[in-house]
């Protein structure tokens, strides 16, 4: 897999991604904000910090920058698309996803382990998980509360685009495991077509025991394997 | 040409939910205010324009506002003007 | 124009039309005594200037001038074979291993914090950022090490509340993790918080790089952000005692930070340090540019010149005093070689950041200032730095400590009521609970290094690329130092070498803060003194020399000085990281032993101050060689992979370490049964924070081995109980009476703590 | 009594940075407003509220200001009543 991490000023967890990347045998690159041209990889990766410092809205300036008109033009070819944190919010601001991110409802950062139930295993970035699996993975945000319109959010639920929940400890979505307020325990969506993912945790952090988990490989692992089947 | 000083006022949409407006509602609860009601958190930015009229300068500003400024999943705005200056002729 | 100083063809220095006269009564203002300012004439060979006088009270005042600590400062040890760089320059490195050397050093931001908590601790974190990454370390860990007043008052949760996000949302935006601290709660420091931050930050050992200003012809920039009119003259307003109107008449001293700004900044840097376009590299820190070209200069041996309408401003007709002064964040200093500044100016226009020639290096060895061409500051640049009188006071214990020391604490010594209900009141209390309520808001993991997050001893970073890592630690209870300093201070010293070796980690070096009151007072320098006397003698023992350092003086309100309190920051490495050791117990089953000894002390312990709302007393004694011994047994059983967790005992005693390591974090909590055998009555037993004293757990099949590893350091250690699992609860049984409560009253006490005082409304006034 | 509605305006200090003000400048630069100036953030808050007049009602919205809706070191406030209407009596 052949991946571009892209950059924005203010990104901060590219170089995490970029290792995940590597880890799982895949090939990565950091394509600066101001680049153009996606042609030549097969994924395309936003990674999380905060990009133009958050200011005005998380993901409402880095939105604007040249190379997204490619990564919308990436994602509509059918492309593979993912945001973490701040690329979740990004691709959100991008119209790539439905809804928002906005302030969590603590009002406070939240920088711990949560546990994430896993709800689709038949996107790009699932396939190595079970249904229903309980992941640990860190999340690390102060906007990240998933809010959309009644219709959207239906549409959602219907459709069967959450792929990820907050959940507790007997993986139940409970008001308590819910970091943020995120509606029905949002913690990552998908697009209609199912090739672009959105999701606030680090499965980039979550690669090694030694740092805690590695929860998060099998995501990078999915989505070489489903990519390398697509090319041959 | 003149110059023109605007108010935007970002605001969340009614009906969705706003945590730093309940967080500050409960807070003035807390410390005695108690006839409050409906308290709303938004955003104001305050901005210098030319522009050769009024109507120009809004319509900019309204521009700005849908491409950049307020998000239409979750915020309204508004805008006005609080000051015009003539600029000086050169 | 005196001759030694070696000008010859010197410029003429105009006064500025609308600068006021000096007057006594300004140079008072600018803080600098009759003496000092005669001294300054006599450097000059003439009157200065009013941006002369302003340049001088920067340079000259306790932060920059370390007038009052210097003389102090030196008997610290500094130096060890592993030391690339000492004190001196914008941090300390140490070699780490495998080629890597690690950049480290802790500042305070109390002043700003007491005024504006949010920005006051915000700029602190970015401050220090700055120093490391000017070294050519790219950060990769930062700590910080809090003090503030009883949370019963709502200016303090307001404080509270406002530090902790301003180190948050700062650290949170670069994308620096947050691996530990500390925090305690006390009335000593109400209205004078304490806002330390650490930084640590690695490179390969070729890429150091120093911050001088050598060759001459080379070119002046400013880098990064424009310089404003915040912070003009924090330096010296750092130097100073708050006083009631303090809130008001400082305000337009507060700075506000953009981390945005200076993630570019960071990124720029290394950037351009890899490049080799530049010399020299410093933060616009305190005192601004008046001190990063004066000290760049100074290092080098060489002069500067400057033309202060080349500096990018964010305000019109700013003066050169106002520019000189001023202490906006996120600005760098760089010396480019000359011919090279276009390299610096397309890394800078890469990051979005602004870089303008300002100056450059001259052979005179004069600070020389222009303003559209006119000289309106020209002073010999050496004495500028360096001749900042220094003093040596008289020291002086106060008696009201001596009595507070001899007080008769034998009637508390008998517990009043219940054992559990006193045990869960500690371990609820501020001090001793959980701090996630803080370091939750602290981004820990980005980077994808960090081993061990904030909440066990020691912070742990991973060197990627190698098996080693390197641990961090903050320690100082103020209590134990404002009782009887040169004790405190080496229980700084211990606590924070046990913390590091319970992970695994060799004790390697030492940054410190010193944070005291008005140095004038001679109790104060009593304090001061002392401490650094304590400091001194534990470095020494325990081979963990100072590489660097903040002195944090006048922290006064209202006259009243915080408890002394000299923050060690302590780093230590550790070879293999499979070897971390957790705080936690492991393992159903698993023997629980304790190393060192349980003694009858319960001076200025948490439990005193809970229970009967006293600081008082005789602080723990502490041996200083048996400390060492007991790290040594640690490193040992860790290293002969023996032992699978280790936790040392602080606040609140045996019990409240127990009842940590049964914790954990939250999520997969054990019991424990415990039987303390020991001719001690309970309180002390279970309550005080007696020194030296490890918890360790193990598998039953190497109890053995950790008990002979023990003796052969003399190291006293008895099995004490062992771990149960979560249902059948915690108990510490003694000669007379026991503790026992369910882990999930244990867990809500110890978690819920901090955040259900903090959920109360906290108003600004 | 009447209920008032209020508008607060929350705007950082002239002289202190605003960091947001200036990405946002930025950001409006980089898409073409390039006769833009000064731009600066604030918070707008709204909020309802029974008082016997407008005078009082405002008053009691500055003493919020001052004690928990505005930082008095970095920030300064603007009060203004967008409407008022008589309460039904009892
Ligand atoms: N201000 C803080 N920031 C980050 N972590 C903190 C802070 N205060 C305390 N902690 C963390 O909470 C844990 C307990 O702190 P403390 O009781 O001071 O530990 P110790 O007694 O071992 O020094 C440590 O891991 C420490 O790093
Ligand atoms: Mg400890």
């Amino acid at each position: 897999m052949r991946a571009a991490v892209v950059t924005f000023p203010g990104s901060n967890c590219d170089y995490d991604l970029y290792k995940a990347i590597q880890q799982v045998g895949g090939e990565a690159s950091f394509v600066w904000h101001r680049e153009r041209g996606l042609e030549s990889y097969d994924a395309v990766l936003l990674p999380g910090g905060f990009s133009y410092g958050d200011y005005l809205r998380a993901g409402a300036i880095a939105r604007m920058s040249p190379i997204m008109e490619d990564v919308v033009e990436f994602a509509n070819n059918g492309g593979a698309v993912l945001g973490i944190c701040n690329g979740f919010q990004i691709l959100c601001e991008a119209g790539l996803l439905p809804g928002a991110l906005v302030r969590n409802a603590s009002l406070s950062f939240q920088s711990k382990d949560v546990r994430l139930r896993v709800e689709r295993t038949d996107t790009l970035f699932t396939t190595g998980y079970t249904l229903g699996q309980t992941l640990r993975v860190p999340i690390a945000h102060g906007e990240g509360n998933y809010e959309a319109d009644q219709r959207t959010l239906e549409q959602l639920e219907t459709e069967g685009r959450v792929v990820f929940r907050y959940v507790d400890q007997a993986g139940e979505t409970t008001e308590d495991a819910n970091p943020n307020g995120s509606w029905h325990n949002i913690a990552g969506i998908t697009n209609a077509t199912g090739n672009v993912l959105g999701m606030m945790p680090h499965p980039e952090r979550s690669m090694e025991q030694l740092l805690g988990s590695v929860d998060g490989v099998a995501l990078f692992t999915s989505l070489g394997s489903n990519l390398a089947m697509l090319t041959n | 040409m003149s110059q023109f000083q605007l108010e935007i006022r970002v605001k969340p949409r009614p009906g969705l939910l706003d945590p730093q407006g309940k967080a500050i509602h409960n807070a003035l609860h807390s410390l005695g205010w108690d006839s409050i009601e409906d308290v709303r958190v938004g955003k104001v930015i305050y901005l210098e324009l030319e522009a050769d009229s009024r109507e120009i300068a809004v319509d900019r500003v309204h521009a700005m506002c849908r491409k950049l400024l307020s998000n239409p999943v979750t915020e309204d705005f508004e805008v006005s003007v609080s000051e015009e200056v003539e600029a000086e002729p050169l | 124009m005196s001759k030694a100083d070696g000008a010859i063809t010197e410029v003429p220095v105009s006064a500025r039309a609308g600068d006021p006269p000096i007057t006594p009564e300004l140079v008072a203002d600018h803080g600098l005594s009759e003496d000092e300012y005669e001294r300054i004439q006599r450097i000059m060979g003439r009157e200065p200037t009013f941006t002369e006088l302003g340049v001088f009270s920067a340079m000259w005042s306790e932060h920059c001038g370390y007038k009052n600590s210097k003389r102090l400062l030196k008997l610290l040890p500094i130096s060890a074979p592993w030391v690339i760089q000492g004190p001196g320059e914008n941090a300390g490195v140490i070699d780490v291993g495998d080629g890597y050397a690690l950049a480290f050093k802790i500042e305070s931001h109390n002043h700003p914090s007491a005024v504006e908590p949010y920005q006051g601790a915000a700029t602190g974190v970015g401050g220090i950022l700055r120093d490391i990454f000017t070294m050519g370390a790219r950060p990769v860990a930062v700590l910080d090490s809090l003090r503030f007043g009883d949370l019963t008052s709502g200016r303090v949760r307001y404080l509270f509340d406002g530090v902790v996000r301003g180190i948050g949302d700062y650290g949170n935006c670069v994308g620096i993790p947050n691996i530990g601290g500390e925090v305690a709660f006390d009335r000593g420091y109400e209205g004078n918080p304490i806002v330390n931050a650490m930084c640590l930050g690695l490179m390969k050992k070729e890429e150091l790089i120093t911050a001088s200003a050598s060759g001459v012809g080379n070119t002046l920039m400013a880098v990064g952000a424009r310089t404003g009119r915040d912070g003009i003259h924090g330096a010296t307003f750092a130097s100073e005692e708050l006083s009631e109107d303090s809130d008001e008449s400082s305000r337009p001293q507060v700075q506000v930070g953009d981390p945005f700004t200076e993630k570019l900044l960071l990124e720029a840097s290394l950037e351009l340090i890899a490049s080799g376009a530049i010399t020299g590299i410093q933060d616009m820190g305190a005192a601004g540019i008046t001190s990063s070209a004066s000290e760049m200069a100074g290092r080098a041996g060489n002069g500067v010149e400057m033309e202060m309408s080349s500096v990018p401003v964010r305000e019109k007709g700013m003066t050169p005093y106002e520019i000189l002064l001023s202490e906006s964040q996120e600005r760098m200093l760089v010396v480019a070689e000359k011919g090279r500044e276009n390299e610096v100016r397309e890394i800078l226009e890469k990051w979005e950041l602004e870089a303008a020639e300002i100056g450059c290096v001259t052979d005179d060895g004069r600070f020389r200032i222009l303003e559209d061409g006119l000289a309106v500051a020209n002073i010999p640049a050496l004495p500028l730095t360096d001749g900042c009188p220094t003093y040596e006071r008289e020291g002086l214990e106060s008696s009201e400590i001596q009595n507070l020391r001899n007080t008769d604490l034998s009637e508390h010594l008998i517990p009043e009521g219940d054992l559990t209900k006193t045990f869960l009141k500690l371990l609820g209390s501020p001090n001793v609970a959980s701090k996630r309520w803080i370091y939750h808001q602290y981004d820990t993991t980005v980077r994808t290094a960090t081993a061990v997050r904030p909440g066990g001893d020691s912070g742990v970073i991973r060197i990627r690329g190698t098996t080693r890592a390197i641990a961090a630690t903050t320690d100082c209870n103020g209590r134990l130092v404002y009782l009887e300093p040169r004790t405190g201070a080496k229980i700084a010293m211990a606590e924070a070498a046990r913390n590091l070796v319970c992970v695994g980690a060799v004790p390697t070096a030492v940054t410190n803060n010193l944070n005291f009151g008005n140095p004038l007072k001679s109790h104060i320098y009593y304090q001061l003194r002392e401490a650094v006397l304590g400091m001194a003698e534990a470095c020494d023992t325990f081979e963990t020399p100072v590489t660097g350092g903040n002195v944090s003086l006048y922290n006064e309100t209202d006259g009243r000085a915080i408890y002394p309190t000299p923050v060690i920051g302590m780093v230590g490495v550790i070879e293999d990281v499979e070897k971390i050791t957790p705080q936690a117990f492991q393992r159903t089953g698993d023997i629980i032993v304790l190393l060192g000894t349980n003694t009858n002390e319960i001076g200025g312990s948490e439990y005193l101050y809970i229970t009967a709302s006293l600081v008082a007393g005789t602080p723990p004694a502490v041996n200083l060689d048996a400390e060492r011994s007991l790290q040594q047994t640690v490193l040992e059983m860790n290293y002969e992979l023996k032992i699978r967790s280790a936790h040392d005992c602080s606040e609140g005693g045996l019990a409240c370490a127990l009842a940590e390591a049964v914790l954990g974090d939250g999520d997969n909590p054990f019991g424990a049964s415990i039987t303390l055998d020991d001719q001690i009555r309970p309180v002390p037993l279970l309550f005080g924070e007696g020194q030296g004293r490890i918890i360790v757990s193990c598998d039953p099949l190497s109890l053995e081995a950790v008990l002979r590893i023990a003796k052969k350091h003399d190291v006293p250690a008895i099995q004490i109980g062992y771990v149960t699992e979560a249902s059948e609860g915690f108990q510490i049984t003694t000669r007379e009476g026991m503790v026992s409560a369910s882990l999930s009253k244990l867990s809500s006490t110890y978690f819920d703590t901090l955040s259900s005082l903090m959920t109360v409304t906290t108003a600004s006034s």
